[in-house]
């Protein structure tokens, strides 16, 4: 009798404080998105009425021990989501260890009343398999590289391919009769980047053809070279030349080599090799910065052809100035296949015509609908990770 | 010791100079230096970062730590490494192609999807976006905008974020409070009787200007400052915002006139607080910025044509390319203009050089 | 004679470039500025806020080829700092070349106000490291720089005991001929909200201003003509009597520019006479 | 087989770097890494290919006597004098970190330090490792220091406590337990990288790195000191850090700031008188291209240089006041913004267009000019 009666007590006065006020509800904890886990978890709950602070409690699961709080955070400094929730990130988790959590309310008054939510399910930062803001890049390459490999089949199959004209490329030929009339060598500077750069493969290909003309004109081809590992790629590239012209002894390891990897050392040599050994051509092709300009000048003082082209867009004005031909921007990638007109190289050309289309149209459509206000297609380039 | 430096550093300063003139020995003589020196530079670099830094250490600490894996890694390099040395025995020299294929492929790989991000979808996003944010309010003003009207506390608010707000400017709520649009304009005049043209040069805030402004409603706040400009009759008045003043036939005259659309949405980052972005409305920007945009926008579509390779620049294509090039042409002569600056600039370095060290070889 | 000056030879060109820009830095000729620039008024307005004692760091990012344009900045800046009773620090974050550089400007300049080491300013030099170091520094600059340049552990320099990390520092200025002030903005500025300002060469500056309308940076000096307006606002203020080379230097840019463009001038000139007088000829 | 493998070897290699792109998981991070060292140790092993080419090509030209060939016996003087510098600055021994009393000598024998002698050297300032091993080199004495390490469980408040710089006095007891002497927390530095950490103080480093709540504790450096050989004047016995062939010694210092850096300089100076003579011949009215060339170039200039666009400008067209102030710069910037920007924009795209295709060219193994083919 005693005892209900105390139990009845009791049971009002835990009702009443209950009542007082409400445990934060729908407490959920998922791992946060596209990280390698070390961002931690996000907990997420309906805000509880009349609560001005919530603690977030923390225990790991499997474990007997109680929860410990890892974080206050007042009511009006939580981040709110737009359907009211509330958000907190808890970045103190290990990775892999398997966490429960409560959130709890706090009130300013002295008595503090807390309301504690139930557990939340068992939750681990781990580390993500897919960063999904990047999808849209993914989509990119994916038909980047789809449209390519048709293009490929394509000019297997005997597709004709057009290539417009590049006019600086017109003038090879011409340069290097020159070179042989003269009998004088051609000079040919790869850029100041290694092979694991686009713009220096780019140049080695366009190398390739130049020498394969030049060879069978008996023309000199000298390539001081910036990068060590460049050089033994032209070495070994110009041999295969020689050979196939049925020149192996036009190749020599002294006409291949490496000055510097200092920047203004090396130009320092290459001026003073083009201003004595006076080359009939010289071909700047790769990756330049400063120099460029000093390169260029030098070479036209002693009276050769400068034929140029980088992907450097802040050392193309300083080529279209002093050089007689230049390659614009990506014709400097395109140049390889067009000299040596091969038929799946073009093709690959073909594909990235058609990927610039792409991006021609998603341009205006999308600019046209932002204009309406409409920005989804803006949103789909947008790179804020 | 010290003087010795400053004479070799004027010779070779003066050797490299007379190659303007022409090839002489005292420049083949610096360049053959230079080439030496640079190449003995880089062998100590090589040897203190590069043999012992990245190799050696590296190796040293996996193995005494026991870290089998990372020894393993370190080792399979160095191998990977001596495999160019393969190219001077002729049986096996093919073997250098794979620390050729290492690099090749580490520099495709890494440039492909970096390339996407950096330089196409960077570009396009910020050729195609005629809506940028000028500002961003607190989330808790929407009651104060559905009033329609600018009050005291909504001034501030705007004040807060840097933006202007006078109580004549108008609110309309548009798309069920989604949107806002907010049409000010801050114009006076004031004779000159009110500003005493002398204050103004003494960089002081003249009352009868301050009054001024309080009348057309916007607070100037204690930090204004008031720039002038040498030729007369101009002042500008430079506070959380600037405002320029111009003398109009015995009037100084100010009139500053700018439409904000107030529009709710969530950030670009994945936190999806939920904030208030003040745009200056595409149609309501001054018709410059519009042209400017617009421009812009028709200068990269024309400018891409002239890059395509698979269609003869003829035609409508051709007319676009050749607009392309006129963008190219400009482009181009701008960024070699803007460069000569920065070029003089490193001349002058020598010539203050030699300037200073001259001189000082005569303890002068 | 249209022809000779048509088909001229470079190293006339060579000369007159040699001449334009050898006699005013003999002659020291300075170019008065007439109007501040914004950018340069705000860092300026910036620094003329601050109480003595309040700490500016100084990041020397920028190589031995670029001093003259970065130099002066920094001798107005640290005039300016020192005539208002600041205490500097000097560090070289991205660029080991000019650690020499840097110490011994500091050194003339604080004997110019009779400034003493240790108390009144610091160097702490180069740490090979990158970018750690710049986040480390928000939370302890002696992590970074155990010891000063001249290998003095930063607990024995009296201004350095009150100064842990960035909390400590009113404003930190960038000069940079690298590619540095990018990371300052995105992780000084962006984790730490450390109050920024950059001194960066001619070149780089148009691409910085939207950081300056963004609020990033409280402002920037744009390469001489930078330092020449630093140098007129510290001058007027009386803050130094040593005229800078800033304004020497933008003189000579100045004349420079001006032959250049006379040149162009002049050879375009002679090139429209000369396709006259073919056309006539024909 | 020669071909293919290396073709294989990269597509394989490109390919996987791709995927890592997306995938933000640790693991692919670590690949990241690990393929960045590989990189950077094959360019240490190239770096010895080219200065074998370089040697080899200026040996010819001296054993040749091609023309100028005297030139080449400064290349190698060049060569030499670095290295040299560096040498020399390796031999003079750098700053004396303590000194010992001369009549110690005999207490230095092979074998672990005596008390005596490391109370001396404490008492010179010198914070000496628990254990170290004495060995004579000739007239010197190597003090080296036995490696220890030993790993113990991480709590997360050590691990948030070093993370903050601190150290944990849960973590300092460990030290103590195996009678590794940790200084006061002041005296000891932490530097946090990542998941590693390095406990730094006066002669004593610490590499801490936590795996799997397991926290390894290591020394990952030797405190080599080497006691002179002659007495100094005192009589006593200086002792040396151990030495470090360096770029940062004083005569490298000096060989850089008096030789390369003047030469450097110059050298990148040259380019205000090439771009000078390039203006002359690029900006003529040949063209409509070159037109537009040639204005926009002037204008910027004009703009440029403060003398005109300040000075010049407002005497002329001061007067007029509908022009807004400071005209000229508004339309350099102009010009760079508007129509530069996207100019260059659209370069840049049409050659990010153009990278990949070169990228995927080679990763799908049609260009294969890299092979010499």
């Amino acid at each position: 009798m005693k005892y209900r009666l105390i139990t009845l007590l009791l049971g009002i006065f835990l009702s009443m404080t209950s009542w007082a006020i409400e445990p934060p509800t729908e407490v959920r904890a998922v791992d946060v998105p596209s990280d390698d886990g070390s961002e931690g978890i996000q907990i997420t709950w309906n805000p509880a009425i009349g609560s001005t602070a919530y603690r977030i409690l923390r225990r790991e699961a499997f474990s007997a021990d109680e929860p410990t709080e890892i974080g206050e955070i007042p009511a009006d400094q939580a981040e709110h989501l737009k359907d009211g929730r509330l958000r907190y990130i808890d970045q103190t988790t290990q990775i892999k260890t398997a966490y429960v959590y409560q959130v709890a309310t706090s009130t300013d008054d002295s008595d503090d009343v807390t309301a504690t939510s139930e557990e939340t399910a068992i939750v681990k930062a781990v580390g993500n398999l897919f960063h999904r803001k990047k999808s849209w890049i993914l989509v990119f390459i994916v038909t980047f590289t789809a449209l390519t490999l048709v293009f490929i089949q394509l000019a297997r199959s005997g597709r004709k391919m057009f290539i417009r004209n590049i006019s600086a490329l017109d003038a090879v030929e011409e340069s290097v009769g020159r070179a042989t009339e003269m009998g004088r060598p051609i000079f040919f500077i790869p850029g100041l980047q290694g092979l694991d750069s686009p713009a220096t493969i780019a140049a080695i290909n366009i190398f390739e053809s130049v020498a394969s003309e030049a060879i069978q004109d008996q023309t000199r081809m000298v390539a001081p070279s910036f990068d060590p590992i460049v050089m033994n790629v032209m070495q070994s590239s110009l041999k295969e030349v020689c050979t196939a012209a049925g020149r192996p002894d036009m190749y020599s390891e002294d006409d291949v080599f490496f000055v510097n990897d200092r920047q203004f050392a090396y130009v320092a040599a290459v001026d003073g090799m083009i201003a004595r050994d006076k080359p009939a051509t010289v071909f700047l092709q790769g990756y330049f910065y400063a120099e460029s300009l000093i390169l260029a000048e030098v070479a036209h003082s002693i009276g050769a052809i400068q034929i140029a082209g980088t992907s450097s867009d802040t050392q193309l004005p300083f080529f279209i100035a002093a050089c007689d031909y230049t390659l614009i921007g990506e014709e400097l990638f395109a140049a390889g296949a067009y000299i040596k007109k091969d038929a799946l190289q073009l093709g690959t050309l073909k594909a990235q015509d058609l990927v610039k289309l792409l991006l021609f149209g998603l341009m205006v459509l999308g600019g046209f609908l932002v204009v309406l206000d409409i920005n989804w297609i803006l949103n789909l380039f947008s790179t804020t990770l | 010791m010290a003087t010795l430096g400053t004479l070799i550093g004027i010779a070779l300063t003066l050797c490299v100079f007379s190659f303007l003139y022409k090839d002489n020995p005292f420049y083949t003589f610096a360049e053959h230096l230079f080439v030496g020196l640079a190449a003995g530079y880089s062998i100590i670099v090589q040897i203190e970062d590069g043999f012992i830094g990245t190799i050696w250490q590296r190796l040293e600490l996996s193995i005494h730590q026991g870290k089998t894996t990372e020894m393993m890694i370190i080792l399979v390099a160095i191998c990977t490494g001596l495999l160019f040395f393969t190219q001077f025995i002729p049986d096996v020299s093919w073997l250098v192609r794979i620390p050729f294929a290492i690099t090749i492929g580490y520099g495709a790989g890494f440039a492909i999807p970096y390339t996407v991000e950096q330089d196409i979808f960077k570009h396009v996003y910020s050729t195609i976006r005629f809506n940028e944010t000028q500002s961003s309010l607190k989330d808790n003003i929407t009651d104060l905008l559905n009033q329609g009207e600018s009050t005291a506390d909504l001034q501030l608010q705007f004040k807060d974020s840097g933006l202007v707000l006078t109580p004549k400017a108008e609110i309309k709520t548009l798309k069920a409070s989604r949107k806002w649009e907010i049409r000010d304009r801050l114009q006076f005049t004031i004779n000159d009787s009110q500003v005493n043209q002398d204050k103004l040069n003494q960089k002081e805030m003249p009352d009868g200007l301050k009054l001024a402004f309080a009348k057309a409603g916007f607070e100037l706040s204690p930090t204004t400052k008031i720039k002038i400009w040498k030729h007369d009759h101009r002042w500008q008045i430079t506070d959380n915002r600037t405002f320029d003043l111009r003398r109009l036939n015995g009037k100084l005259v100010l009139d500053e006139q700018w439409v904000y659309t107030v529009k709710r949405e969530m950030k670009p980052k994945e936190t999806q607080v939920e904030v208030l972005n003040v745009y200056v409305d595409f149609f309501h920007r001054g018709g410059w910025q519009v042209f400017n945009m617009c421009l812009i926008f028709v200068g990269v579509i024309c400018t891409l044509t002239y890059f395509f390779f698979s269609v003869e620049h003829r035609g409508v294509v051709g007319g676009i390319s050749k607009v392309g090039v006129i963008f190219i042409m400009v482009g181009f002569g701008a960024a070699f203009g803007n460069t000569v600056m920065g070029r003089v600039s490193l001349l002058i370095g020598r010539v203050t050089f030699l300037i200073k060290a001259i001189p000082s070889l005569f303890g002068g | 004679m249209i022809q000779k000056l048509l088909s001229l030879d470079r190293r006339w060109i060579f000369l007159i470039i040699a001449v334009v820009v050898f006699v005013p830095a003999i002659l020291k000729i300075p170019v008065p500025v007439s109007t501040i620039s914004n950018s340069t008024q705000q860092l300026y307005d910036t620094i003329e806020g601050f109480e003595p004692g309040e700490v500016v760091m100084i990041s020397l990012d920028y190589g031995p080829s670029s001093m003259a344009e970065l130099q002066p900045q920094l001798t107005a800046l640290l005039h300016h700092c020192f005539a208002k009773d600041l205490r500097v620090i000097g560090i070289n974050w991205a660029v080991f070349d000019s650690v020499l550089l840097g110490q011994n400007e500091f050194d003339r300049v604080a004997r110019l106000h009779g400034k003493t080491y240790g108390p009144d300013y610091c160097y702490l030099g180069y740490k090979p490291g990158g970018l750690p170091n710049l986040l480390d520094m928000g939370k302890d600059i002696s992590s970074v720089y155990p010891k000063d340049v001249h290998n003095k552990s930063l607990t024995d320099i009296p201004m350095m005991k009150a100064i842990k990390n960035y909390d400590h520092i009113s404003l930190v200025v960038d000069l940079a001929s690298v590619g540095s002030p990018p990371f300052w903005i995105n992780y000084v500025y962006g984790r730490f909200q450390q109050t920024l300002a950059l001194g960066v060469t001619g070149v780089m500056i148009s691409e910085l201003y939207p950081a300056l309308d963004a609020g990033q940076i409280v402002g920037i000096l744009p390469g001489l003509l930078g330092a020449a307006e630093y140098e007129y606002l510290i001058q007027d203020a009386n803050y130094t009597m040593e005229g800078g080379d800033g304004a020497t230097g933008m003189g000579i840019q100045s004349f420079l520019h001006v032959a250049l463009i006379l040149i162009i001038v002049f050879c375009n000139i002679a090139f429209f006479i000369d396709r006259r007088n073919r056309s006539n000829i024909a | 087989m020669k071909r293919q493998i290396p073709i294989i070897l990269c597509s394989l290699l490109g390919f996987c770097l791709v995927v890592r792109y997306f995938i933000p998981h640790r693991l692919s991070q670590d690949f990241e890494s690990t393929v960045n060292d590989w990189v950077r140790i094959l360019a240490v092993f190239a770096f010895v290919i080219g200065l074998g080419s370089l040697i080899r090509v200026h040996l010819r030209r001296i054993a040749m006597k091609v023309s100028h060939w005297q030139y080449s016996i400064v290349v190698f003087v060049g060569l030499l004098l670095m290295p040299l510098a560096a040498l020399v600055d390796f031999v003079k021994t750098p700053n004396q970190l303590a000194s010992l009393p001369a009549n110690l000598t005999s207490k230095l024998q092979n074998g672990p330090l005596s008390a005596t002698v490391r109370q001396a050297l404490t008492e010179g300032g010198l914070s000496l490792p628990p254990v170290v091993t004495v060995e004579s080199v000739g007239k010197r004495w190597k003090i080296q220091e036995q490696r220890q390490q030993f790993a113990t469980d991480a709590s997360s408040e050590i691990i948030t406590q070093l993370d903050q710089g601190k150290i944990d006095t849960i973590l300092r007891q460990k030290f103590s337990v195996r009678d590794l002497q940790l200084p006061e927390s002041i005296e000891v530095t932490v530097q946090s990288k990542g998941r590693r950490w390095l406990l730094e103080s006066g002669a004593l480093w610490y590499l801490l790195t936590h795996q799997k709540q397991i926290l390894t504790v290591s020394r990952d450096t030797t405190a080599a000191y080497i006691v002179g050989p002659n007495p100094v004047r005192s009589g006593d016995l200086p002792v040396y850090a151990s030495r470090k062939f360096s770029k940062q010694g004083s005569s490298v210092n000096w060989l850089f700031l008096n030789v390369y850096v003047p030469l450097d300089a110059t050298m990148f100076s040259l380019l205000a008188f090439f771009i000078a003579s390039a203006a002359y011949r690029a900006f003529r009215a040949r063209t409509m291209d070159a037109t537009l060339l040639l204005l926009a170039g002037v204008i910027l200039m004009f703009a440029n240089a403060p003398l005109l666009a300040n000075q010049f400008w407002h005497s002329i067209f001061g007067g007029l006041n509908f022009l807004p102030d400071a005209f000229p710069t508004l339309v350099k910037d102009w010009i760079l913004q508007v129509p530069g920007m996207a100019a260059r924009r659209a370069i840049q795209i049409g050659l990010a267009l153009g990278a990949i295709s070169q990228s995927l060219r080679i990763l799908l193994g049609i260009d294969r000019a890299w092979m010499g083919e």
